[in-house]
């Protein structure tokens, strides 16, 4: 393959080609400045996206990562392990870029008249670059890092109406928290290192394996909590969920798009690998005394059902999204809720699958309300009463979105989210406790369709108010928006080779 | 791949027409229709299968495909037919072709996607009734309440927001519990299965001793035992059975009369046919364990239902309750579990969907030009519209199950089977249920009497006049089928019986 | 002269935990930056005391790294209570509410 | 515990610091940890007043006769031989003069600056060595050390700006930052160019390594000075370092003209004192990073011995390049002062630096 | 002994002269109160308006490009350190040891050249830039 024959850190190119492209368009702002050339500019974004996913899919389809028992290309190992670019970290580059892609070629439209045009794409695609570079991430410090990377060019996105007094409020409550939270983040890594010696996360797992960590039980479980804590953040998980809808709502749709699917997805990449690989289930539970799939089942129940409860009683739209897309951090949880000492490749491929459909469903539903603000038609649910009498083919690509989150066929969330029931089920064999976990997703899916089925009543059922414009047509928003209908429709016959790459990448990393 | 053929027809027709305008949606709408129905007719000629699709049967057009590997489980395209599906799978496309037909006078607005979605129905329904692996059986199932949500909601009555929620909710909520229940049983199949196919389950249920070691802690008994109830009340919502149908007649009063038409038709279908495959296929013993129980549900839903029909004044009111009660009998002939009894039912099947299908067109037409559904507002209805009427009355007496239509030979059979039924009381509930015959025979002569008969009056101000050819034609032809299944049920019923002996023989024909 | 490991453990707790109770407390948004600061200073002090304790450099050398990033932080932190005080007149936390819980 | 400061591998083992030779001198060491403690705060003590000194002859007596020579004047000459004996009759008067806070003063503050103004100029010069021994402390990292501390003092001045309830105040404490942070990072990326050279941040050890000759011709050897070296970074350090120091040309902080007095406006007495005191150090503190990293510290002809001797002349030599500027160069406005940091300086130093990095490496 | 004590001994040694000095003219110096000394000193000028005053947002843009910058220079004081040993260390190329810090310096550089292009370092504006930059608003 011809990827065997790149240097090593070319392996890293997803990320790298992010990153380029971030500087890049640094460079076209400094040689034109407060240019609002948007074709140039979002152009540019979307090249460098689609151009680093095209890379990531390419790594992907040529095997780069395989476990080398199966005969694959092996885990390639950047910087003494410092990044491992493995089919995990692959498959997340692609779902951040995915994201990224639609959410650049969205803001085309959304963003006409706007200034600070350069600096939002280079935000954006830097940000992307965070989340890439955390996918293949394998130490703390790494990890902690492009964590950063993708936080700082978010608060920023967050707040980038200056003007605007929702969205600065936003950025601010986004802010605090984050930066609250990555303190506790960088705190627990500290003890972590305190009680084990290392930062590179198979080596904390040697030395719990060895028993060298046996006297510091306590400051390790510390550490673990308040690295739980700092995920939580990330994947707006309670208890540090507070600013999700907040900084949702008040965010450009665009980036509370980007925030709520590449953003949470860059979290839980992180949730996936620190756990699995530094704190294997098998020897961690006798060194702090429990085992954190406990934590997780309670945090999986807690989040998803304060997500879709919350999501229930909201009128605004976007806020609606924001909790359910709490909501959804909780179904996601269930993979690592779901693991036991020797399995759970099910579900956690199950929560792989659902960030992936995820990523195109979440940010779909985003966008359409980001379409709906360059409309003006305003926030609340009776705001889009009737909007599919005047643009069928956005309400109708809406319409998917929200069936799809909802879980109902024939599109690709039905998969997900079945699959993770499926895993659920599956771990509860092992671990009685999962059902509980499986009657709560039953419950608050059973709640989630009233209120994603009350916005496609708004939307197809209701009449719509008299005095409405005529409602343009967008290209931009509109090509995002369709692409991610097609998607999340195509993906579910296409749903194998996710499904392979998916829990193939679950393999990889419990094993 | 005769299959595909027709979902596919069916699939991108619904593109097709969704893209069209709105003035060619009609007509487009039930060409592309009718490609599907002549593609099934052709099947049902073509027909080579044998036995049980789920017990070892040999299917007829059967088709696999690698889809999804997860984890050890293998997901496959999966679909076939045997003798119980393709009767259902030639009334939906027939059905849906007629329902088509029949919405070009009340659909006037935004029809091109009224029609997108009633072909974008048909492809899920067919695919329903056809599916073999669980999952892609539940992608349809599930797929089909979107479209019927959408359906009641734009183009329904003055209450079909709530109508339309209350639907999707109640529907799919019990899809929830029966997709769990499910998943769960092949998991405490353990390894005996490796895929979600539908007869990979049902051999290790009922070839390979069920489950063996206990699930979740339960011990396999009462685990076998609560996965059957959980899957009954799961279906039983769609079909529905009392107490879960209240959703049933907000649904069909507030559908437009296609909706209503494959609503009835076909929807509830789906809960039986489920239930047979599902319930009555995999579970032998726990189908004797919970016969009384069933069965009592079965004969409440007839009585109540009647009883329910019976106070009601709307003629749509009438018949979406007089579903229930018919839907009632289904369910008794399943839990006899003899070959009558099951026959007759899954022929019942077939006969209802008809038969309900000719009642709501026919109430359509009449609402057409009435505006009003009302018993008490109209009267002498037969002195106008003399040709429609005449087919409701041919129809409610199919409904009432007299000879030489279908309805007859399938309650006969029912009857019959049940009363050889070897639970307890069995007699006794086959005698209570063929009361139920006596209410049903009541209310529809009572309502006919009051709409039909007597001196022309109407309390709204429109001109009666004759229905158009295209609102009347359908309602022949599924006459027509009617009678024809009357007359020779033996049409359907062999390839039936031949589906169901499996069954009831525990998989050794 | 050596120090044992658990007073620099002892002593990074206590400033986190005055960081934190800064956190909880405050209203004005300058002071609750400077609170987190005193956390992720915190953290240093763990990270250093710990990479003597281990005798290797790892510590050390995401010291160096926090403190680039508690930099890049305030940087951003800054220019957002600056554009926060542009829009409310205050950088207390408790005023914008714009949007309700 | 592995590691730890003492045992570093790159402390040069053999420099003798000036606590352990009091220790010795007055036989304190023999006292165990007691012993060596005062007898390191003895060290301390005269370091600082040696520094002390220096500044109370600058301040009020050199810069006045400085200042005098430049604009034809005579300057002090009643007390003592050339008016030397000011200092003592300026220290009385300072002292004893009346302490005016302005009512709106923010206390703590407004009491801190002074002290924060003159301790942390005095703090970095632990870490120089003046030759002679006079050495107090060796650390590692003396060079960022020294980089650090003499940041403080920015801080000090913008307490001092703030809490003083004065718009003058108020303006120059902001000024004396923007210039401060605007050309710190020349000044640490220039001193990092030395860092490449010497291959440590140790002082003693970038002395050591500037001993060695460059050339030499006819029996005289040029040492390898880093001034000599690389006189463009060198250049560089003092363009930077006067703007650090606020010295003219870029005194906009203090601006006389403009502002009053800037930071210093609302201080009187002894805080005063301090903060003059403060300025004067921070001068020679420049001066003496300055000597030690580009002009070999305390080498010069001679016995080593006199290496005292040799530092105090450079760094005297700095001092009075510092006050030839102020007479003779006009001061630039601070818009201009802060493009020329970031658009010249930043940028000169990147290139020299990365100049440095590449000529090190090719010639290694 | 600890270099770090005698530094501490130095800040114990720079914090009591201050306080001395202070102490000695505590006792020496009078104190006559009086309200007009105590008011602000504006050149002799009866003082108008409040003391604190708003800024040219410059201060504050500058402030953070130095954050950021001076934070950037803590990470290349290791480089620099040991950029010598490495160049005559066998073991690794120039390029190797180069490259990194080039690359380093070149996105910081990218990056002073944004801040720069956009005015960030720019104190005032000419009138015709600021003509041109509030068309744009």
């Amino acid at each position: 393959m011809a990827a065997y024959q790149l240097p090593q850190w070319a392996a890293l190119a997803p990320a790298l080609i992010l990153a380029l492209t971030g500087l890049v368009l640094f460079l076209v702002d400094s040689i034109s400045p407060r240019s609002t050339d948007r074709t140039l500019l979002a152009g540019t974004a979307a090249v460098g996206a689609l151009a680093s996913l095209a890379v990531a899919v390419w790594f992907t389809a040529a095997g780069v990562g395989t476990p080398t028992i199966d005969g694959g290309e092996g885990v390639i190992e950047i910087f003494d392990g410092q990044f491992v670019v493995d089919q995990l970290a692959l498959y997340f580059m692609i779902v951040v870029t995915i994201v990224t892609a639609l959410i650049v070629v969205a803001s085309y439209d959304y963003l006409a008249g706007h200034t600070y045009q350069a600096e939002y794409y280079s935000l954006v695609v830097l940000a992307a670059t965070g989340m890439a570079t955390v996918a293949a991430a394998n130490s703390l410090v790494t990890i902690f890092i492009a964590l950063e990377l993708t936080s700082l060019p978010s608060y920023a996105l967050v707040a980038i109406l200056k003007d605007n007094r929702g969205s600065v409020e936003a950025g601010l409550k986004y802010f605090l928290i984050g930066a609250l939270s990555s303190a506790i983040f960088v705190y627990g890594i500290s003890l972590v290192y305190g009680a084990t010696g290392y930062l590179q996360l198979n080596s904390i797992a040697e030395v719990i394996a060895d028993g060298g960590a046996d006297g510091f039980g306590g400051l390790l479980g510390l550490g673990i909590l308040m690295l739980l804590g700092g995920i939580a953040f990330k994947t707006a998980s309670v208890p540090f969920h507070f600013w999700a809808p907040e900084a949702y709502e008040g965010a450009p749709a665009p980036i509370s798009a980007f925030l709520s699917s590449a953003s949470k997805a860059a979290g839980f990449v992180i949730a996936f690998r620190v756990f699995n690989v530094a704190f294997p289930l098998g020897e961690i539970g006798s060194v702090i005394g429990f085992d954190w799939t406990v934590a997780f089942i309670v945090l999986a129940i807690v989040t998803m059902t304060v997500g879709n409860f919350a999501a229930a009683t909201q009128e605004n739209v976007k806020r609606m999204l924001a909790y359910s897309s709490i909501g959804h951090a909780g179904y996601a949880l269930i993979g690592l809720a779901g693991l036991s000492a020797d399995g759970g490749e099910l579900v956690m491929g199950a929560a792989l699958m659902h960030l992936l459909v995820y990523g195109f469903m979440n940010t779909g539903a985003f966008l359409f309300v980001a379409l709906a603000e360059h409309w003006g038609v305003g926030r609340t649910f009776e705001d889009y009463n009737g909007l599919s009498s005047q643009a069928p083919v956005a309400c109708g690509a809406m319409a998917v979105f929200l069936f799809s989150l909802a879980g109902i066929p024939p599109f690709g969330g039905f998969f997900s989210k079945y699959f993770l029931f499926t895993g659920a089920l599956e771990a509860a064999t092992a671990n009685t406790a999962m059902l509980a976990v499986a009657a709560a997703l039953v419950v608050n899916s059973a709640l989630s369709l009233y209120y994603y089925s009350r916005l496609v009543k708004a939307l197809w059922i209701e009449d719509p108010p008299a005095t409405r414009d005529r409602l343009s047509q967008p290209t931009g928003l509109y090509a995002a928006i369709v692409v991610a209908a097609v998607m999340t429709i195509v993906i579910l016959p296409g749903f194998g080779p996710v499904a392979e790459a998916a829990t193939g990448a679950a393999e990889a990393l419990i094993n | 791949m005769m299959i595909e053929a027709l979902i596919a027809v069916a699939l991108i027709g619904a593109l097709v027409t969704f893209v069209a305008p709105n003035r060619v949606a009609g007509k487009l709408a039930f060409a592309i229709s009718l490609v599907p129905a002549a593609l099934s007719l052709w099947m049902f000629t073509a027909f080579d299968g044998s036995g049980n699709a789920l017990l070892d049967g040999s299917l007829a057009f059967e088709s696999h495909l690698e889809w999804i590997q997860f984890g050890d489980y293998s997901i496959e395209w999966f679909v076939g037919l045997d003798g119980i599906s393709l009767p259902l799978v030639v009334m939906t496309t027939i059905l849906c072709s007629l329902a088509i037909l029949s919405s070009w006078t009340p659909i006037d607005s935004r029809e091109s996607q009224f029609y997108g979605l009633v072909l974008f129905i048909e492809a899920n329904l067919i695919g329903v009734f056809s599916a073999l692996d669980f999952f892609v059986w539940f992608i349809f199932w599930e797929a089909v309440l979107i479209p019927m949500y959408l359906l009641i909601g734009v183009w329904g009555g003055p209450d079909r927001k709530y109508a339309a929620i209350k639907f999707f909710v109640y529907t799919n909520v019990a899809s929830l519990l029966m997709f769990g229940s499910f998943i769960a049983l092949v998991f405490g199949l353990g390894d005996a299965v490796t895929s979600f196919a539908l007869p990979d389950v049902a051999d290790a249920m009922v070839n390979g001793g069920g489950v063996q070691s206990s699930v979740f802690g339960i011990d396999p008994g009462t685990f076998t035992a609560l996965v059957f109830i959980a899957l009954f009340l799961g279906f039983a919502v769609k079909v529905p059975v009392v107490p879960f149908h209240t959703w049933l007649p907000d649904a069909h009063v507030q559908a437009p009369t296609p909706a209503s038409v494959l609503l009835a038709g076909v929807l509830l279908k789906m809960g039986t046919y489920a239930l047979l495959r599902f319930n009555f296929t995999m579970f032998p013993e726990q189908v004797e364990t919970f016969a009384v129980p069933i069965a009592a549900v079965a004969v409440i839903s007839v009585i109540y239902g009647a009883m329910l029909a019976l106070a009601q004044t709307d003629l749509k009111r009438i018949v979406a309750y007089s579903s229930v009660s018919s839907m009632g009998y289904v369910i008794l002939g399943l839990i006899a579990y003899t070959q009558f009894g099951v026959g007759g039912a899954t022929f019942q099947m077939v006969s209802h969907g008809l038969i309900s299908g000719l009642m709501f067109m026919s109430v359509g037409v009449i609402y057409n030009v009435t505006h009003t559904r009302s018993v008490e507002e109209m009267s002498g209805l037969a002195d106008r519209m003399p040709i429609a009427v005449g087919i409701l009355v041919a129809g409610a007496f199919g409904y009432m199950g007299l000879p030489l239509m279908s309805g007859f030979h399938g309650e006969f059979t029912i009857f019959f089977g049940a009363f050889q039924a070897d639970f307890a009381y069995a007699p006794l509930f086959t005698a209570l249920a063929m009361f139920g015959i006596v209410i049903v025979a009541g209310y529809l002569l009572f309502a006919l009497q009051r709409t039909v008969f007597g001196p022309y009056s109407l309390e709204t101000d429109y001109d009666v006049g004759r229905a158009p050819l295209h609102d009347v034609a359908p309602m022949f032809v599924l006459l027509a089928l009617i009678i024809a299944l009357g007359v020779a049920p033996e049409l359907i019923f062999d390839m039936i019986t031949d589906a169901v002996d499996p069954i009831l023989n525990g998989g050794d024909l | 002269m050596t120090v044992a490991v658990e007073y620099y453990v002892l002593l990074s707790m206590a400033v986190f935990c005055i960081g934190l109770m800064g956190v909880l407390t405050r209203r004005n948004a300058l002071l609750f930056l400077m609170s987190v600061e005193l956390m992720l200073n915190a953290a240093n002090i763990n990270l250093i005391a710990f990479a003597f304790y281990h005798g290797n450099l790892t510590g050390q050398v995401f010291a160096l790294f926090t403190m680039a990033l508690a930099a890049a932080e305030v940087a951003v932190g800054l220019g957002i209570i600056l554009v926060l005080y542009r829009n409310f007149r205050d950088v207390d936390v408790t005023v914008p509410t714009t949007m309700r819980w | 515990m592995v590691g730890g400061y003492a045992t570093a591998p790159l402390q040069n083992g053999d420099t003798i610091l000036l606590p352990e030779r009091i220790g010795e001198l007055t036989g304190l060491d023999g006292f165990g940890v007691g012993g060596e403690l005062l007898a390191t705060f003895l060290a301390a003590f005269v370091i600082g007043n040696l520094m002390l000194a220096m500044t109370g002859v600058a301040g009020p007596w050199a810069k006045r006769k400085i200042t005098a020579a430049f604009t034809d004047r005579i300057a002090v000459n009643r007390l003592g031989p050339g008016g030397i004996f000011i200092i003592l009759a300026d220290a009385v008067r300072l002292l004893s003069k009346e302490l005016v806070v302005p009512e709106n003063a923010d206390r703590p503050a407004y009491d801190l600056a002074p002290i924060v103004v003159a301790g942390s100029a005095l703090l970095g010069f632990a870490v120089i060595p003046m030759g002679s021994g006079v050495h107090l402390a060796d650390p590692e990292v003396g060079l960022a050390y020294v980089f650090a501390v003499s940041g403080i003092a920015s801080l000090g001045l913008v307490m001092a700006g703030y809490s003083s309830a004065n718009k003058y105040s108020l303006i120059g404490g902001l000024r004396a930052v923007a210039q401060n942070i605007a050309y710190e990072i020349p000044l640490v990326v220039t001193g990092m160019s030395v860092v490449i050279f010497a291959g440590t941040l140790q002082m003693s050890e970038i002395v050591a390594a500037q001993a060695e000759p460059l050339v030499s011709f006819a029996g005289l050897d040029i040492p390898r000075w880093y001034a000599l070296v690389n006189p463009f970074a060198f250049v560089l350090f003092l363009v930077a370092n006067f703007a650090e120091v606020g010295r003219n040309p870029f005194d906009t902080p203090e601006a006389p003209t403009e502002i009053v007095a800037g930071y210093q406006t609302e201080y009187s007495s002894v805080y005063f004192v301090l903060i003059y005191l403060g300025e004067f150090l921070h001068i020679f503190l420049g001066g003496g990073i300055i000597a030690t990293i580009f002009l070999g510290g305390p080498a010069g002809p001679g016995p080593a011995e006199l290496g005292i001797v040799w530092f105090i002349v450079k760094i005297w030599a700095i001092f009075l390049l510092t006050q030839w500027l102020r007479s003779a160069v006009p001061r630039v406005r601070i818009d201009q002062l802060i493009e020329i940091g970031w658009k010249g300086l930043l940028v000169l130093s990147f290139a020299n630096l990365i100049l440095t990095a590449v000529i090190v490496g090719v010639l290694a | 002994m600890n270099d770090w004590i005698a530094i501490g001994a130095l800040a114990l040694v720079g914090l009591l002269i201050p306080l001395g000095m202070m102490a000695v003219s505590y006792l020496l110096r009078p104190t006559v109160p009086e309200t007009s000394k105590r008011a602000t000193y504006e050149s002799g000028e009866i003082p108008t308006g409040g003391t604190r005053v708003r800024f040219n947002i410059q201060y504050y843009t500058v402030a953070l490009l130095f954050l950021v910058f001076d934070i950037e220079t803590v990470l290349l004081f290791p480089w620099a350190v040991v950029y010598l040993d490495a160049v005559e260390s066998d073991s690794v190329s120039l390029l190797e040891i180069l490259g990194p810090m080039l690359l380093f310096v070149a996105i910081l550089l990218v990056g002073l050249a944004w801040a720069w292009r956009n005015g960030a370092v720019q104190w005032a504006q000419t009138p015709r830039q600021a003509a041109a930059d509030s068309d744009r608003q």
